[in-house]
């Protein structure tokens, strides 16, 4: 008797059945398709080093520029990439809808191209910081010329402040130049 | 499973036997007194029997008397030669207890006559690494078509792995395709 | 005169490939033979090949239904091997999702039993009571299915409202007490098909080793949740549920009551969310040396891990035993002298899952 | 009018196929709407059963190997055709064929043709299923054959003639009620609706008899089963609805009420699983041999 007061019920209730148009609610929490913001990343790697079907990857014009890849039809929405990625540069979006590839090899593909620049201190091709990150760490006092620095040549900068504050005499061994 | 680590798993064997007997006193006397049984002990929250000349059905039989299930069988095949470390799970309900064996000439007595869950795990263990379980009543392959090979899986898991330790930067290295996956 | 009559490969009584071959005189079965590697994927191998991090991605497709069962039980086990204790809040997360999986696991199969049935307006109930599951897991983990929530040390993903999701167990709970549960065990013609069929007794259960729903209802009071309590289960308090008679009317009654402990164990879980970190550790893991057997009870019954590790970038070994492995051999003593017309429905009541056996 | 015009006019006009195929296929999509709506869902639209036909007949016929292109061929021929003739002597109201003494008999007989044409259908169609299917049907045709027939004959016990209009004309009474009931006991299985649907069981054995059939013969099975459920419902209304002396009322109480059967047997399907064979004998058998054996005590106390 439960099934003939259920099914005489929904006979008065609205159809559950939904037409392409009334799309459910996507909650915030939605893996969605892949945004990548290229003035955040670093290009270290990690997205691609966690990517189970290896739906992302690296390429390189050397000494200009590093471009990251995505092509949707690999891409298993585990989120790994986005919660791995150190800078935040991965996202997954609600609003952009996962399922869009075809067995084509066709759908969504992504290439995201970040901008290399020579150090100016040893000249080597690096990823430069976000400004935003730039301002907030050379904000006050700190060296200008750091800016344009190399991560090899940051950490050097950085040593030789160390060295100089300990031996304030002001001994600073020349060289420290790092073969790249 | 090289060799190497298998010896360092011995020797824990002998240093954490103690533990073994206090967790558990009945069922290490049990799993000391089935021939081929070398030690046991207590590791990651479970039994382990180590017994490379293990008597298979000397096993079922006094798993059979204190009423332990079996749940399943792992084979780790050796890459070196055509041997493969077998390992019976059994399941008391409270803990797992491991028998860690070895094939002899690439072939272990079969459980299936005697215990029922080996039968499937066996015939799987066969199709894959050709470990053979002579004496097994329905040696039909499980997973593997008709007529394709034994051993699907055996040269493929013995190949090591050459994957990455931790991430790498596409500038850290000259540009190269991906490394094809074995 | 006799005939064999093939249930599969492909069929519409069953979701995925695999066969149940039997030999029939009349309408009865006289001997059935189980076939499955029909989709065999080699998951252990590929496991072997993938660093610790990508392996949990891998193992979390062993199935589509218990994905999360798969996740956590091999992190459960690479936790082991490094000695990473689960932060409190980690463990209540891991529960509530399991649970919720076990609800969407069992909602599915009453669906299919249902239909096995011909009772379609059941499944349509059912499968709207699955919908709301469904929402819940997609509103924490953002994905209907293959959560992400594990992570070796924790979880992934954060529940800020528990509260919000209550509402949804309300709804189920009233559903499956007012319309599903009264369905199966009331209706005439469901209790006509599922009273008595595909006996399995005790004794039978024990001898061909089955785990989870099966052995429950078969008299068997095997749970790991309560056998060797895992994540939150030993503060939650869990009760088994177990009935004697081992046909496929006991393990509907099992499933439909292992639902109502599920829907309970989640409100308490979700209301008693201990505050602190989602992981034990940061970056990316790091697994020494070493092996770890770990089991724990998946929607369908006990699934079991065994993992090694030589401390490399990626699994020595890694052996998955889904509970479908050690239940669908079953179904052969099962279908035994049971009429034709029931063997749909008997295969379906060990809820065999292929993606799980042929991983 | 002559009467080999007055023939072809009730077989292919009125009732015929002419009226009879878009009215089956209104009840086909009535019973598929009403299951729906009971079930939560939107349903199919309007034309979607007319879209069924129309898709099949443009498909293909494939004939699986071995087996004999002329049966395979003529099966779904023949029971159409008997559909169509046994509608034909239905005395709805403006049916040109005048009745005639006896024919209640070549009705129930044409009634039975389609589903001799399924048994042999799935028999010769070498496939396990639909022989199983096959198996089913004639096993199930035992059974509600019983009541089924019954009902009848008990109003030709009434009316003391096994004529259409005397059924007809038979004063109203407890008879009526009684086989009236035994009738729509064997509506469902007739039908093939829940919890009867045994020959039909896609779950157990993938489809119906017609398994092998495609394209326009099994078009012709889809159509017979239209005109059937018309057949069915317009019997039931003919022979137990009191007919008022304007034809063209009985007309629209007839349809309404065939519309109202429908729903009865669709309410009782979706609230039903599907029973095992066995157990469908037994209710026929005790059941439907109840009902029978007091619908003809009835009769004789009258």
């Amino acid at each position: 008797m439960a099934m003939l007061k259920t099914i005489l019920g929904n006979l008065l209730r609205p159809s559950r059945t939904r037409a392409p148009a009334d799309m459910p609610v996507v909650p915030p929490t939605y893996r969605g398709a892949l945004t990548h913001d290229a003035g955040r990343c670093t290009a270290c790697g990690t997205c691609a080093f966690v990517c189970a079907p290896k739906a992302i990857h690296f390429t390189q014009d050397p000494g200009i520029s590093v471009s990251w890849h995505f092509f949707i039809g690999q891409c298993s929405f585990c989120g790994l990439c986005e919660q791995n990625c150190p800078t935040r540069a991965i996202h997954l979006r609600a609003d952009v809808p996962g399922s869009t590839n075809s067995a084509g090899g066709d759908g969504l593909r992504l290439e995201s191209v970040i901008h290399l620049q020579p150090c100016t201190r040893c000249g080597a091709a690096h990823v430069p910081l976000p400004a935003a990150t730039m301002d907030a760490l050379w904000a006050a006092g700190a060296d200008e010329a750091e800016r344009g620095y190399c991560p090899d040549c940051r950490r050097w900068a950085a040593s030789a402040r160390l060295r100089t504050a300990f031996t304030p005499d002001g001994a600073v061994a020349e060289g420290g130049r790092h073969d790249r | 499973m090289t060799a190497d680590t298998m010896t360092a798993d011995i020797m824990t064997a002998n240093t954490a036997a103690g533990t073994a007997e206090r967790a558990c006193p009945r069922l290490t006397e049990a799993l000391r007194a089935i021939p081929g049984v070398r030690s046991v002990d207590v590791r990651n929250g479970a039994l382990w029997a180590d017994a490379p000349l293990l008597d298979v059905e000397a096993m079922a039989a006094a798993m059979a008397a204190l009423g332990i299930r079996l749940g399943t069988v792992t084979a780790i095949p050796h890459p070196d030669s055509a041997e493969s470390t077998v390992i019976y799970h059994y399941i008391d309900e409270h803990r797992i207890i491991n028998v860690k064996t070895c094939t002899r000439n690439g072939a272990l007595a079969s459980l299936a006559p005697r215990v029922r869950a080996a039968s499937w795990a066996e015939r799987e263990i066969r199709d894959l690494f050709a470990v053979e379980f002579p004496g097994h009543p329905n040696p039909v392959p499980l997973i593997r078509p008709e007529g394709i090979d034994t051993a699907t899986l055996r040269e493929a898991m013995c190949r090591p792995a050459t994957v990455a330790r931790k991430p790498s930067s596409p500038l850290a290295s000259p540009p190269a395709p991906p490394p094809a996956r074995s | 005169m006799p005939y064999s009559f093939p249930l599969g490969p492909y069929h519409p009584a069953l979701e995925e490939p695999f066969k149940v071959k039997v030999q029939c005189k009349g309408e009865v079965i006289e001997s059935a033979t189980v076939e499955v590697g029909f989709s065999y994927r080699g998951i252990e191998l590929l496991a072997q090949k993938r660093n610790w991090v990508e392996v949990i991605t891998l193992i979390e497709r062993v199935c589509g239904i218990c994905s999360n069962t798969h996740a956590m039980t091999f992190c459960l086990a690479a936790e082991t091997i490094a000695g990473i204790e689960l932060p409190k809040r980690a463990a209540h997360i891991r529960t509530i999702i399991a649970e919720l999986e076990r609800l969407h696991s069992h909602l599915l199969w009453a669906g299919v039993g249902a239909e096995d049935i011909g009772f379609h307006s059941l499944f349509m109930e059912v499968f709207t009571l699955r919908e709301r599951v469904m929402d819940t897991l997609e509103a924490i983990s953002g994905n209907r299915v293959n959560y992400g929530m594990n992570c070796i040390g924790g979880v992934l993903r954060d529940i800020p409202d528990p509260a919000a999701h209550l509402p949804a167990l309300d709804a189920l709970a009233k559903g499956l007490g007012e319309v599903v549960i009264p369905t199966f065990t009331q209706n005439p013609t469901a209790l006509a098909r599922t009273r008595g069929v595909g006996r399995l007794s005790r004794e039978q259960a024990v001898e061909w080793a089955v785990v989870g729903p099966v052995a429950r209802a078969s008299g068997l009071d095997i749970d790991v949740r309560k056998d060797q309590p895992y994540l939150s289960y030993a503060d939650l308090g869990f009760e088994s549920v177990v009935r004697p008679e081992g046909d496929v009317q006991a393990r509907v009654v099992v499933r439909a009551l292992e639902m109502m402990e599920s829907v309970r164990l989640i409100r308490e879980a979700l209301l008693s969310l201990p505050p602190g970190p989602l992981r034990a550790t940061q970056g990316l893991p790091e697994i020494p040396a070493g092996e770890a057997t770990i089991r724990t009870e998946a929607p369908r019954g006990e699934a079991f891990y065994y993992v090694a590790s030589e401390g490399g970038a990626s699994p020595a070994r890694v052996k998955i035993r889904t509970p479908s492995f050690v239940n669908i051999p079953a179904i052969e003593p099962m279908v035994m002298g049971q009429p034709l017309a029931d063997l749909s429905i008997i295969q379906a009541s060990v809820d065999p899952c292929i993606s799980c056996t042929d991983r | 009018m002559n009467a080999v015009w007055s023939y072809l006019v009730a077989i292919a006009v009125w009732p015929g196929l002419l009226f009879a195929a878009p009215l089956g296929w209104l009840e086909l999509w009535f019973m598929r709407k009403l299951v729906a709506r009971l079930q939560g869902r939107q349903g199919p639209p309007f034309f979607q059963p007319f879209f069924d036909v129309m898709k099949l007949l443009g498909k293909e016929t494939v004939i699986p190997r071995g087996v004999s292109r002329g049966i395979f061929l003529a099966l779904p021929l023949v029971s159409v055709a008997a559909v169509t003739a046994a509608l034909a002597i239905v005395p709805l109201p403006g049916n040109p064929v005048p009745s005639l003494p006896g024919d209640v008999v070549l009705l129930l007989y044409l009634m039975e043709v389609p589903v001799l044409c399924e048994v042999l259908a799935g028999y010769v169609s070498r496939s396990i299923y639909g022989q199983v299917a096959a198996m089913r049907e004639a096993i199930l045709s035992l059974a509600y054959n019983l009541p089924f027939l019954v009902a009848i004959i008990a109003m030709a016990q009434v009316a003391g003639s096994f004529q259409m209009r005397a059924l007809q004309e038979v004063p109203y009474g407890l008879v009526h009620l009684l086989a009236a009931v035994t009738f729509l006991l064997a509506l469902p299985a007739r039908m093939k609706l829940n919890p009867f649907s045994i020959a039909n069981a896609e779950h157990e054995i993938i489809a119906d008899s017609h398994i092998e059939y495609s394209g326009p013969p099994l078009a012709l099975f889809k159509l017979s089963h239209a005109i059937e459920v018309v057949l069915l419902t317009e019997l039931f209304a003919v022979v137990f609805i009191p007919a008022t002396p304007w034809p063209l009322v009985n007309l629209v109480v007839y349809l309404v009420a065939g519309i109202l059967v429908l729903g009865g047997v669709t309410l009782l399907a979706t609230t039903t699983a599907r029973l095992r064979l066995t157990q469908a004998f037994r209710f026929y058998w005790v059941w439907g041999g109840l009902a029978s054996a007091i619908t003809m005590a009835a009769t004789l106390v009258r």
